[in-house]
C-alpha cells in the first residue's frame, strides 16, 4: 500500500463519515459543519487525482458559497427548526433500505464490470488548464456548454431573486 | 503533486499553529468561572428571549448574487489562463459570457434586491 | 552557488543529504523537507505579526499626533512582547450554552484563512513555497476558511450581537468578494498562468499597474474591505455597536482574531506587491535570490504604509453606503473594465510594448473618467430615507423660571 | 495510484448517503444538503473516470467540462433551491416537508 493509497483511505473514511453525520444531525447548523468537512474531503479526493483545479473550484464554491448559503438558509428559517423531536421521517428505515440497496445494486454492477481493473493513465500534462481554457471557447468543442452556463446562472439568479425578494404588497 | 503536498501540510499548520497556542494558553491561564462571568455578554441587561434571533432576508440575496458570480470563475479562469493563445473570437465569446452575467446584476439592481434594507 | 546567493536550496540539500544518510526513503525525505518548510514559513510569519503590530501602532499614534508605544524598551520595541505575555495569561471565559467545539474552532480557521495564503506568495526567484498552477484560485479559495472562522463565531457564542455581527460580516465579505475575483483575472490574463511565481516572471518587461491602474485600485479597496479595516470598519465598529462577531472571546482566542487581523493587512501588501508591482523583480534579483527578499518587503511596505495612511485618515463608511459601492460600483466597474482590457489588448500585436502601454493607460484613464461623471451626476439621487419623527424633547440647560424671573 | 474500485465504491457510498438524506429528512434544507452530496457523489466519478480512461490531451477537456456543468447545476440548484424554500417559510412558517400541503389554503 502506498502513502498516497492510505491517505485516500483516511480521507475517505472522514469523508463517508461526516456524510453520515450531515443526513443524521439534530441541528440543522451542525448538519451544515458536518456537509462543509464532507464537501473538503471530496476536494482532497480532487487534489489526490491530480484534478487540482478543481480542488481550488471545490473549496470556492461549495465552502465558499454553496455552504455560506446554506447557512444564511438554515439562520433564515430557523423558528420551525427548534431541532427538537425526531429530524427524520416515520418512514426513515424505509428509505435506509433504499439506500443501501441502491448501494448494494451499484457496488455489484462496479465490481462486475470488466473496465473497473483499468490502471491509471499517463496523467495529466501540465497544460491542461490552458487546452480547457482554449476549448472552451473553440466554436467546434465546448462554446455552446460555455454560454449555456452562463444563461443558466442568469436565469438562477433572476428566479431565485424574484422568488425571495417580497414583493410590495404582495399577499404575505 | 508535491505543490499539493506542501499545501496540504502548509493549510494543516496553520490551523495546527494557533491551535497549539491557544491550548498552551489555556494550560496558563486561570480558570475561576462564576455564573455572573458566564452569562451572555449584552451590555449588562438580561438576555430576553432564544439568543439565536432570525435575520433579515436581505443578507441572502448578498450571498446569491456572490454565488452566482462565484461560480463563473470556473470557466473566465480556464480562459483567462489561455488568454494568450486565442483568436478575437474566442476573447469575445467570454465577453458575450460577462454581458449575460452583467445582465443578471442590471437584473438584481433594477429588482432593488442590492439596496440596504 | 554560494551561500548567500541562495541559502534556502543550499539548506534543502543539506537536510536532504543528512536525511538520506540515516536511510530514508525518497518519500519520506520529500515528506519531512515539506514539512519543515512550512512549518518554518508559518512560524516566521506568525512572528513577524508581532513586529507589524508595534510598527501599526507606531505609525498610527504619529498619524494622531501622539507617540504611540514608547516605555518598554528603546522607541516602546517591546511592547507587543508585553502585551502577549499579558493575553497568554487571560482567562478564557466560554459563556452559557455556546456550542463548544465551532466554538473553539473559529479563531483558529480565522487565523488559518490568512496564513495558508503564504503558501504560495514568491519571496525570490527560489524562494517560495509552492507554485501552484492555480495559484490566484488558491489565494480567494482559501479565504473561505477566513468567512467560515467569523460565521462560526458569530452563530456559537449563542449571543444576538455575535450573531448579528457575524452575518453581517459575511454578507459584506461575500459582497466583496465578487468585484475581488474579477479582478484577479487581470493578472492572469495578462501573465497567462496562475501561477503567482509566473505572474511575477511575466511582470519582466513591465508591472501591471501600468497595464491596468484602476483593476489595482480595484483590488485594493476590496482586500482593505475584506480585511475589515478603516474605513470598511463597520462590521465591528467599536464606537457604535459592540465588537460583532467575537464579543463572547476572551484570552487568546480573542487575540487570534487581533493576530488574524493584522496579518491579513501585511498579506494584502504582499499580495499587491506580487501582482501588480513585479513582486521580488528587481536588479540582480534572478541571480541572487535573497535580494528579491529585500525588494519583495520593501515594495509591501509601501503598499502596507498606504493602508495604514488611509486607516489613519478616512471616516467610517456607513453600511448601506458601503453595499452600495461595492455593487453598484465597483462590481459593474471592475466587468466591464474587464471586458474592454481583454479586447483591447487583444486587438494590439505583440511585441508593440510602448503602444500597449499607451492604449491600456488611455483606456484607464477613460474608465476612471467615465466612472467619476457618473457618480457626480448620480450623487444627487440616492437618498437615505429618513424617518421624519416628531421634534424630540432635548436635554439642554432651560432658563429656569423663578420668582425673580430671571433664570438661572 | 488509487485503485479504481475504490473510488467508484466511494463515490457509491457518498451518493447513497446523500439519497438516505433526501428520502429521509424532514427538514427542506437537509434534504437539499443530501441532493448536494449525491451531486458531490457524481464529480468524483467523472474525475475518475477522466483520471483512468482519458487518453492524453484529446478527451480529457471534455471530462472537465462536465465537471464543470455539474458544479454549475449544483450552484444553480442551491440558489433556487433556497431562495424557494424561504419563500415558503415566509408564508407557511415551517420548512417541514410533510407540512407542506399545497392543496390545503
Amino acid at each position: 500500500m502506498t502513502a498516497l493509497q492510505i491517505i485516500f483511505l483516511f480521507v475517505a473514511a472522514v469523508t463517508l463519515a461526516s456524510a453520515v453525520m450531515v443526513v443524521s444531525a439534530r441541528r440543522m447548523m451542525h448538519a451544515a459543519l458536518w456537509l462543509v468537512l464532507s464537501l473538503a474531503g471530496v476536494a482532497v479526493i480532487f487534489a489526490l487525482l491530480d484534478a487540482g483545479f478543481f480542488t481550488v473550484v471545490q473549496v470556492l464554491v461549495y465552502i465558499g458559497a454553496i455552504a455560506i448559503l446554506i447557512i444564511f438558509a438554515i439562520m433564515l428559517t430557523r423558528k420551525a427548526m427548534e431541532d427538537v423531536g425526531p429530524q427524520l421521517n416515520r418512514g426513515w428505515w424505509l428509505a435506509a433500505l433504499a439506500a443501501v440497496g441502491v448501494f448494494a445494486g451499484l457496488a455489484v454492477v462496479l465490481v462486475s464490470w470488466p473496465g473497473v481493473n483499468a490502471s491509471a493513465g499517463a496523467g495529466p500534462d501540465a497544460n491542461l488548464i490552458v487546452t480547457f481554457g482554449k476549448d472552451l471557447v473553440d466554436p467546434h468543442k465546448f462554446v455552446m456548454p460555455f454560454e449555456v452556463a452562463s444563461v443558466m446562472l442568469l436565469a438562477a439568479l433572476i428566479g431565485a431573486i424574484y422568488v425571495s425578494v417580497e414583493h410590495k404588497g404582495g399577499q404575505k | 503533486m508535491e505543490d499539493w503536498l506542501y499545501i496540504g501540510l502548509f493549510v494543516f499548520i496553520s490551523i495546527a499553529l494557533p491551535a497549539v497556542a491557544i491550548f498552551l494558553a489555556g494550560l496558563l491561564s486561570p480558570k475561576k468561572p462564576n455564573p455572573i462571568k458566564n452569562t451572555s455578554y449584552e451590555c449588562g441587561i438580561e438576555t430576553v428571549g432564544p439568543s439565536w434571533v432570525q435575520f433579515k432576508a436581505q443578507y441572502y440575496v448578498y450571498a446569491l448574487v456572490f454565488l452566482v458570480f462565484d461560480v463563473e470563475t470556473i470557466f473566465l479562469y480556464p480562459w483567462a489562463v489561455a488568454y494568450n493563445q486565442l483568436t478575437l473570437f474566442g476573447v469575445l465569446e467570454a465577453v458575450l459570457f460577462i454581458l449575460i452575467l452583467l445582465s443578471g446584476l442590471l437584473y438584481a439592481w433594477k429588482k432593488g434586491a442590492l439596496e440596504w434594507m | 552557488m554560494s551561500f548567500w546567493t541562495d541559502p534556502i536550496a543550499i539548506i534543502e540539500n543539506l537536510i536532504s543529504g543528512w536525511l538520506a544518510g540515516l536511510g530514508m526513503g525518497e518519500g519520506w525525505i520529500t515528506f519531512i523537507l515539506a514539512f519543515l518548510g512550512a512549518a518554518v514559513y508559518a512560524l516566521v510569519v506568525m512572528l513577524f505579526v508581532v513586529l507589524l503590530i508595534w510598527v501599526e501602532r507606531k505609525i498610527l499614534g504619529r498619524f494622531q499626533d501622539r507617540l504611540g508605544p514608547n516605555r518598554i524598551g528603546p522607541w516602546g520595541i517591546f511592547q507587543t512582547i508585553a502585551d502577549m505575555l499579558k493575553i497568554f495569561t487571560k482567562e478564557y471565559i466560554t459563556p452559557n450554552g455556546v456550542d463548544k467545539v465551532p466554538y473553539n474552532l473559529a479563531p483558529m480557521l480565522a487565523v488559518a484563512g490568512v496564513l495558508a495564503v503564504w503558501a504560495v506568495i514568491p519571496l525570490g526567484a527560489t524562494i517560495f513555497g509552492a507554485n501552484l498552477n492555480v495559484g490566484v484560485l488558491y489565494v480567494v479559495a482559501i479565504g473561505a476558511l477566513g468567512e467560515l472562522g467569523i460565521i462560526l463565531a458569530g452563530w456559537s457564542s449563542r449571543n444576538k450581537y455575535a450573531t448579528l455581527g457575524g452575518f453581517r460580516a459575511v454578507a459584506l465579505l461575500v459582497s466583496y468578494e465578487v468585484p475581488l475575483v474579477v479582478t484577479l483575472l487581470i493578472p492572469v490574463l495578462f501573465s497567462g498562468s496562475m501561477g503567482m511565481n509566473d505572474i511575477v516572471f511575466a511582470q519582466k518587461s513591465m508591472w501591471y499597474i501600468v497595464l491596468a491602474p484602476v483593476a489595482a485600485l480595484i483590488f485594493l479597496i476590496t482586500s482593505i474591505a475584506e480585511n475589515g479595516r478603516a474605513p470598511f470598519d463597520l462590521t465591528e465598529a467599536d464606537s457604535e455597536i459592540v465588537a460583532g462577531f467575537n464579543v463572547e472571546y476572551s484570552g487568546l482566542k480573542f487575540g487570534m482574531y487581533y493576530v488574524a487581523d493584522f496579518m491579513h493587512t501585511f498579506t494584502i501588501a504582499f499580495l499587491f506587491a506580487t501582482l501588480w508591482l513585479g513582486g521580488w523583480l528587481g536588479p540582480w534579483a534572478e541571480k541572487y535570490p535573497m535580494l528579491g527578499i529585500f525588494y519583495t518587503t520593501f515594495k509591501a511596505w509601501f503598499i502596507y504604509f498606504t493602508i495604514l495612511w488611509l486607516r489613519g485618515s478616512l471616516p467610517r463608511f456607513r453600511i448601506d453606503q458601503m453595499i452600495n459601492l461595492n455593487w453598484k460600483v465597483l462590481t459593474p466597474l471592475a466587468l466591464v473594465m474587464l471586458m474592454l482590457t481583454a479586447v483591447v489588448n487583444h486587438l494590439i500585436p505583440a511585441g508593440m510594448l510602448v503602444v500597449r502601454i499607451l492604449a491600456l493607460l488611455a483606456l484607464n484613464g477613460a474608465l476612471l473618467f467615465v466612472t467619476g461623471k457618473l457618480l457626480d451626476r448620480f450623487a444627487g439621487q440616492t437618498k437615505r430615507v429618513v424617518v421624519a419623527l416628531e421634534p424630540r424633547p432635548v436635554a439642554r440647560p432651560e432658563p429656569v423660571a423663578t420668582e425673580s424671573g430671571t433664570g438661572v | 495510484m488509487i485503485p479504481l474500485p475504490w473510488l467508484l465504491v466511494f463515490a457509491a457510498a457518498l451518493f447513497c448517503i446523500g439519497l438516505f438524506g433526501v428520502l429521509a429528512r424532514k427538514n427542506l434544507v437537509a434534504i437539499l444538503m443530501g441532493v448536494e452530496l449525491m451531486l458531490n457523489a457524481v464529480n468524483v466519478n467523472l474525475i475518475a473516470f477522466w483520471r483512468y480512461f482519458s487518453a492524453a490531451g484529446e478527451d480529457s477537456t471534455r471530462a472537465w467540462t462536465f465537471v464543470a456543468v455539474v458544479l454549475v447545476a449544483a450552484a444553480a440548484e442551491a440558489a433556487v433551491g433556497l431562495a424557494l424554500i424561504i419563500s415558503v417559510y415566509r408564508r407557511r412558517k415551517t420548512v417541514v416537508a410533510d407540512e407542506l400541503n399545497l392543496m390545503k389554503g
